[in-house]
């Protein structure tokens, strides 16, 4: 037998990488909060970010973006179908770094929270209980294909013209961000009450429909 | 509970279930590699996201030909043989198939042989269902109780060794006595062991039996009737548990044991102060119970014989002389004892010779794993260890 | 009821289906034309005067010198389902059900008693007697394309089981360790 | 008579080639010279090695933040970022140089990358990655101790001489030298990076968590959502493994595991809301700081109602954490080994690290929410005043220090254990059951209770009345199952071997 740490040299750097990718955007999102003396009082002090970014965080954000564009397309070229949800949660993942990196913490735990680890659960959840064999494969036929192609050209077409006509302001000054969850709650209990009290309402609605649907005869 | 998923009675509750959500049904292979087929047993089950619809065991991975060895070597060369089939009540074994070729031959046994026998056979009881009782809180998920009764067992097995040098196969029980007598201390050891035993089965009463979980994850699970019992020909602890106070030490007392004080402890049901509620007569958790008594019971037999057992005869010895010269007269007999695990026959038919015609052993192993195919129907995936385990099979016993 | 009485009572009810009483034997038994065999059963089990309903140990036989098979039935009636007063065996029967070695075949019983089922795949298997009627006939013990039945006296053992070296007798005495 | 040869023995001795060669002569050579001095005393080496390593991480601590302060107070008080407008190497330099640093000597010049954020990161990152390392290590053979000990038999006593205390780096040690199999029949992809879904998360985790008022990698305003998130995507590592397995076994503890993971989240999370309102924050240290005032100004005592939810949270991380009695994803009874059946090596290694530090994570965060984080009982403003390194260390000892905080993750770790030797498994229609039918309905009970309770009694006479009862409870309680223990520590002892004694003439 022999020790090889080659071997140990393959499995660790996985971890490196994936640390360090993941890191860095926690990094940018990192508050530096004062301590309060009782540590009641709700923090509302911003933190200062430049205008023109580090070198690292561009790097960031082209990996994160990199991640993105490829997990993605890595899902219409997969066949399989728990690959695919794989390749998701690749993409639900770097999206909740890119808000990180834009220092939106809260969305971007929430995003991980509901989408990584919540939704894509239940579907792989269903994929598990429902397929026929354990590879279930993904045959597309072709006119599916066409429709496809040409939703997503429209698509395109759509984003290209936003990206085109916005303004995109080329400098600011810094920006002053609070902790963003401060603000969401008295949002969401102030100005946007009705729809958020509508939204429970349905969720509810949703949960009672579930229950009814699922119960034993 | 009102809810859930697993109504767990298949008297009750024979037509498959109505699933909720349509999901593929899936064949799965239980053994004979698995941790809780106690060796290499082999369940199929037919199973509907975690409902199992449909076990069926398959058995003959441990075939060792034991019934056509028998047909080639003399009663006293196959008393070893025996022992290897329960692997854990060796010594049991031994005497069903020792008194099987006595009553054949009509062999005389020794009196202090006699009652080393049935003090063996019952320590061996105890030895047995501590293995049972242990493993069967390992296939619940609790480990613990599992090393406390090795423990135990080990003390046994220190026992078992004194007197016949061997700790698992031991072929100390032969035709016409036993092969050697005690040692010199072996009553007051043994019975130092009994007063230390006694209080442990309240232990694992407290940390077993009585535990929530445990009784939720047995009671009212697999249950078979007393009338199924009687009709699948179940026998020992799986057929009392349901109910049926049948004990072949009492109901035909072979050796000695009419001259026994003892009681046949039954599955009764829930609700009072010692059996606690949700247990149904028949349920894996009065099988399970009905082990946790028969060992003290088997502790009440154990000290009648220490104070019973008469003084070793020097001329008289402790094995009959002729057991090896003796021949078997053109006859057959089917003589059954009761093993920890039932009913364990053996049927031998001689033919005037030395060597038997034909050795057959009815094990109750084998007798007791045929309903699983009839109670591990409808259940959760969880309850077929549950089953099993509360069955007791030692699949050497069932393959021979 | 004594097994004389056992006897008796059959006879009266089947008259010449019961080839056979040996009373002498360490174990009585009583033997029953394996064509009636059913019959009799159901009347054994059901019967209010009889009433077996434990049947104990299927055991296949081997009777290689009148050139046929047996299977021995050892039956018990057990007293009334208590769980209070310690059960008895109230009365016990072994029945012998001879046929022919060339073309064996024997009644199942596996609808009378549960407890046959498998004890009668077990005679399937060891002994090749076939049991109409039985439900799910086929080997117990061995695979399913082993070829003979082991506990026949005449059996040969196979030098060879799916590429598997079997030995032979004289090997067997040879040392090999 | 054959001459009985051993097959074994024939073969050549053991061989190191390529890299590992130096290192194992390397490991060789040190093992031999620290062999006879570690095996004499390993108990006195095991114990200054922490307390000094603790010590040196503290003082180095308390320089940090010295420099820094005077650093900040000299730029004219503006916090820099190095992600934004970094100090340079000069700028760093140049300061060092001044007069105006404090710190002399060759101290400052040994310092002085740590006035880097990126180098600190560094630092701080090994440190984690080390906390992450030692946490499951370290817990993998307590509970082998714990289980031994509760099981009445010794557990690991061989590696390491003491107690077997290098147990688990001896494993470790195994376990990556072991073979790295992929079935044939499994998804090679997915089978592959599996163990690092479930790993790399739980390793996240320990990003934004705070083992003291100053001791946070990151100190985020999110931390609390960020930590639940990570121990949910763990999740997903364990699915994939399972079903890439392509074994029957396998899939059905992925399906356990997520349908447990799932349902437990939510009374999980609802529970927690309770702290969250207590201190109306997400920001760990913050909710931790918010309890310094002596163990009754725990959130747990606080008002019946967050008593009934820290309960209900340390259940419901039982089974987010997949421990018994919630075990069902990997029950050996059962499943074989569940979703890590094919799984062998470093690669099953990794789920045994993410499982162990998942238990800390879940531990912690009772901790941190409930039970006074890194306080200890005694109230935060009997402190002494930081005049010298001696009454900084006593303040760690008596008020408030990270080893509290450790301290208490593991007693909690510890009740895990207890758990999990002492109690059967449930069944899953039953662990569905306790979660929708129980519960969530108590986490919901606790919820709307403690909120009533804040709008109409907080600050009250009664609330502090309360509160003192809960925690005079909690007291009483500990003090009775210390003494329970102790007890049964002094007599434990006479039952075990109580037969090997006696000398059986045979035996």
């Amino acid at each position: 037998m022999t020790l090889r740490l080659n071997q140990l040299m393959v499995f660790a750097t996985p971890i490196i990488i994936a640390t360090l990718v993941v890191i860095a955007p926690v990094q940018a999102a990192d508050t530096e909060l004062p301590q309060s003396e009782q540590g009641l009082t709700l923090s509302d002090q911003g933190i200062q970010k430049s205008a023109d970014g580090g070198m690292l965080e561009a790097l960031m954000f082209y990996i994160c973006a990199a991640v993105v564009l490829g997990s993605g397309l890595a899902i219409c070229l997969s066949k399989n179908i728990v690959r695919m949800a794989v390749y998701l949660f690749g993409t639900l993942a770097s999206v909740a770094l890119m808000y990180f990196l834009l220092l939106a913490n809260f969305i971007g735990v929430i995003q991980l929270i509901v989408y990584a680890g919540g939704t894509l659960i239940l579907l792989i959840f269903g994929v598990m209980l429902t397929s026929k064999s354990p590879w279930a494969k993904f045959d597309v036929k072709r006119n599916e294909m066409i429709a496809a192609g040409v939703i997503c050209a429209l698509f395109a077409g759509m984003l290209l013209m936003v990206v085109v006509n916005a303004e995109w302001p080329l400098e600011t000054d810094a920006v002053v961000v609070g902790s963003s969850m401060t603000q969401f709650g008295s949002a969401l209990l102030t100005d946007y009450l009705v729809p958020f009290e509508a939204m429970s309402v349905l969720l509810l609605v949703v949960m009672i429909g579930a229950a009814y649907m699922a119960r034993q005869e | 509970m009102a809810n859930t998923i697993a109504p767990n009675n298949p008297a009750e509750n024979s037509a498959p279930r109505q699933a909720d959500v349509r999901t593929e049904e899936m064949l799965v292979n239980m053994g004979p590699q698995h941790p809780s087929t106690h060796g290499v047993l082999r369940v199929v089950l037919r199973t509907d996201g975690e409902m199992v619809l449909e076990s069926v065991p398959h058995i003959g991975y441990l075939h060792r030909c034991a019934e056509k060895i028998g047909e080639n070597v003399a009663p006293y060369q196959y008393v070893p043989y025996t022992d290897r089939m329960d692997y854990l009540a060796g010594m049991n074994n031994n005497q069903a198939f020792a008194l099987a070729v006595e009553k054949l031959t009509g062999l005389e046994v020794p009196e202090r042989a006699k009652y080393i026998r049935v003090m063996f056979s019952e320590l061996n009881r105890i030895a047995s269902h501590l293995v049972a009782i242990g493993t069967y809180g390992l296939d619940m998920g609790a480990f613990t109780p599992f090393l406390y009764c090795f423990r135990e067992r080990e003390m046994l097995l220190d026992l078992f060794e004194s007197a016949c040098g061997a700790r698992l196969t031991y072929s100390y029980i032969t035709i016409g006595g036993v092969t050697d007598d005690l040692p010199e201390n072996f009553v007051d050891v043994c019975s130092e062991f009994l007063d230390y035993f006694e209080p442990k089965i309240d232990d694992y009463n407290n940390l077993l039996s009585y535990n929530h979980i445990f009784v939720k994850r047995t009671g009212n699970v697999g249950v078979v009737s007393a009338e199924d019992a009687i009709r699948f020909g179940l026998s020992g602890p799986v057929l009392r548990g349901s109910g049926v106070k049948f004990d072949l030490r009492k109901a035909k007392p072979y050796e000695i044991y009419d001259r026994f004080d003892f009681d046949v402890p039954v599955g009764l049901p829930g609700g009072t102060a010692e059996i606690p509620r949700g247990v149904v007569v028949g349920d894996c958790w009065s099988r399970y119970y009905v082990r946790v008594k028969e060992m003290v019971e088997s502790v009440k037999i154990i000290r009648q014989c220490l104070r019973d057992i008469p003084d070793a005869d020097e001329k008289e010895g402790v094995c009959n002389k002729k057991c090896k010269t003796v021949k078997l007269p053109d006859d057959e007999v089917y003589m059954e004892i009761e093993n920890p695990r039932g009913q364990l026959g053996f049927y031998v038919k001689g033919d005037g010779s030395a060597i038997p015609a034909r050795v057959k052993a009815r094990g109750p192993s084998f007798c007791n794993l045929c309903v699983l195919e009839y109670a591990g129907k409808n259940c959760l995936l969880a309850d077929i260890p549950a089953i099993i385990g509360s069955m007791d099979v030692v699949m050497g016993e069932v393959d021979r | 009821m004594s097994f004389e009485e056992i006897c008796q009572v059959l006879k009266s009810q089947f008259g010449d289906a019961i080839e056979e009483t040996a009373v002498d034997s360490c174990r009585p038994f009583v033997t029953i034309n394996a064509d009636k065999w059913s019959e009799v059963a159901a009347f054994l089990r059901n019967d209010d005067r009889m009433a077996f309903d434990f049947l104990q140990c299927i055991s296949a036989i081997d009777l290689l010198a009148e050139d046929k098979l047996a299977c021995v039935y050892d039956l018990a009636a057990i007293s009334p389902v208590s769980s209070t007063q310690d059960m008895t065996y109230l009365r016990e029967l072994a029945v012998r059900v001879v046929t022919d070695r060339n073309a064996p075949q024997i009644p199942s019983v596996a609808h009378v008693w549960a407890a046959a089922d498998w004890h009668e795949r077990e005679a399937f298997d060891m002994m090749g007697i076939d049991f109409p009627g039985h439900p799910n006939l086929e080997r117990i013990l061995c695979p399913d394309d082993w070829v003979g039945y082991p506990l026949r006296k005449d059996y040969a053992h196979p030098l060879e089981y799916h590429g598997i070296p079997g030995t032979t007798e004289h090997e067997l005495k040879s040392p090999r360790h | 008579m054959t001459q009985f040869s051993v097959p074994w023995k024939q073969s050549p001795p053991l061989e190191h080639r390529g890299p590992a060669r130096g290192v194992v002569a390397l490991a060789r050579f040190v093992y031999s010279a620290a062999a006879p001095i570690v095996s004499r005393f390993p108990g006195l080496i095991l114990t200054s090695a922490i307390v000094f390593s603790t010590l040196a991480v503290w003082i180095h601590w308390e320089l940090f933040s010295y420099l820094e302060t005077i650093a900040a107070s000299d730029l004219n008080g503006t916090a820099k970022s190095i992600w934004g407008q970094s100090l340079t190497v000069g700028e760093i330099g140049a300061y060092l140089q001044s007069n105006s640093v404090a710190a002399g000597g060759v101290l400052k010049y040994l310092l002085w990358p740590l006035q880097m954020e990126l180098f600190r990161d560094i630092v701080g990152l090994a440190a984690i990655f080390q906390l992450f390392n030692l946490i499951p290590v370290y817990a993998i053979w307590w509970e082998r101790k714990v289980a031994g000990r509760i099981q009445s038999r010794m557990g690991p006593m061989r590696v390491g001489g003491w107690h077997g205390w290098a147990q688990s780096f001896a494993d470790g040690v195994k376990l990556v030298a072991k073979e790295d199999l992929v079935p044939a029949q499994a998804d090679g992809m997915l089978f592959k990076i599996a163990p690092y879904l479930a790993f790399v998360p739980s390793l996240l985790a320990f990003l934004c968590f705070p083992l003291g008022s100053y001791w946070v990698f990151r100190n985020v305003d999110v931390a609390l959502i960020f930590i639940i998130a990570m121990v949910g995507i763990e999740v997903v590592g364990v699915i994939v493994a399972g079903w890439a397995s392509n074994n029957k076994w396998s899939v059905y503890g992925a399906m356990r595991e997520a349908c447990q993971m799932v349902s437990y989240e939510i009374p999980m999370t609802t529970v927690l809301l309770v702290p969250i309102m207590t201190a109306g924050t997400l920001n760990m240290v913050q909710i931790g700081d918010a309890q310094s005032g002596g163990w009754f100004t725990w959130n747990a005592f606080h008002n019946p109602f967050t008593f009934i939810a820290f309960i209900t949270y340390y259940i419901a991380s039982l089974a987010n954490c997949k421990r018994a009695p919630f075990d069902l994803p990997e029950s050996e009874s059962e499943l074989v080994a569940g979703f890590h059946t094919e799984y062998s090596g470093f690669r099953w290694s990794l789920f045994f690290f993410a499982e162990y530090a998942a238990m800390f994570v879940v531990s912690g965060l009772a901790v941190t929410l409930f039970l006074g984080a890194w306080h200890t009982p005694l109230p935060s403003t009997w402190a002494f005043e930081e005049t010298s390194l001696f009454k900084i260390l006593l303040n760690g000892i008596l008020f408030s220090s990270p080893f509290w905080f450790i301290f208490k993750c593991f007693i909690f770790i510890y009740i895990q254990l207890w758990i999990r030797w002492t109690l059967p498994r449930i069944r899953i229609d039953q662990v569905l059951y306790s979660c929708v039918q129980v519960m969530f309905p108590i986490a919901c009970v606790a919820l709307v209770g403690h909120a009533v309770w804040m709008v109409l009694l907080d600050g009250s006479m009664f609330s502090t009345l309360i509160r003192w009862v809960l925690g005079l409870i909690f007291a009483a309680v500990t003090f009775g199952f210390l003494s329970v223990a102790a007890f049964g520590y002094r007599n434990g002892r006479r039952m075990v071997g109580y037969l090997a004694v006696k000398q059986l003439p045979g035996s």
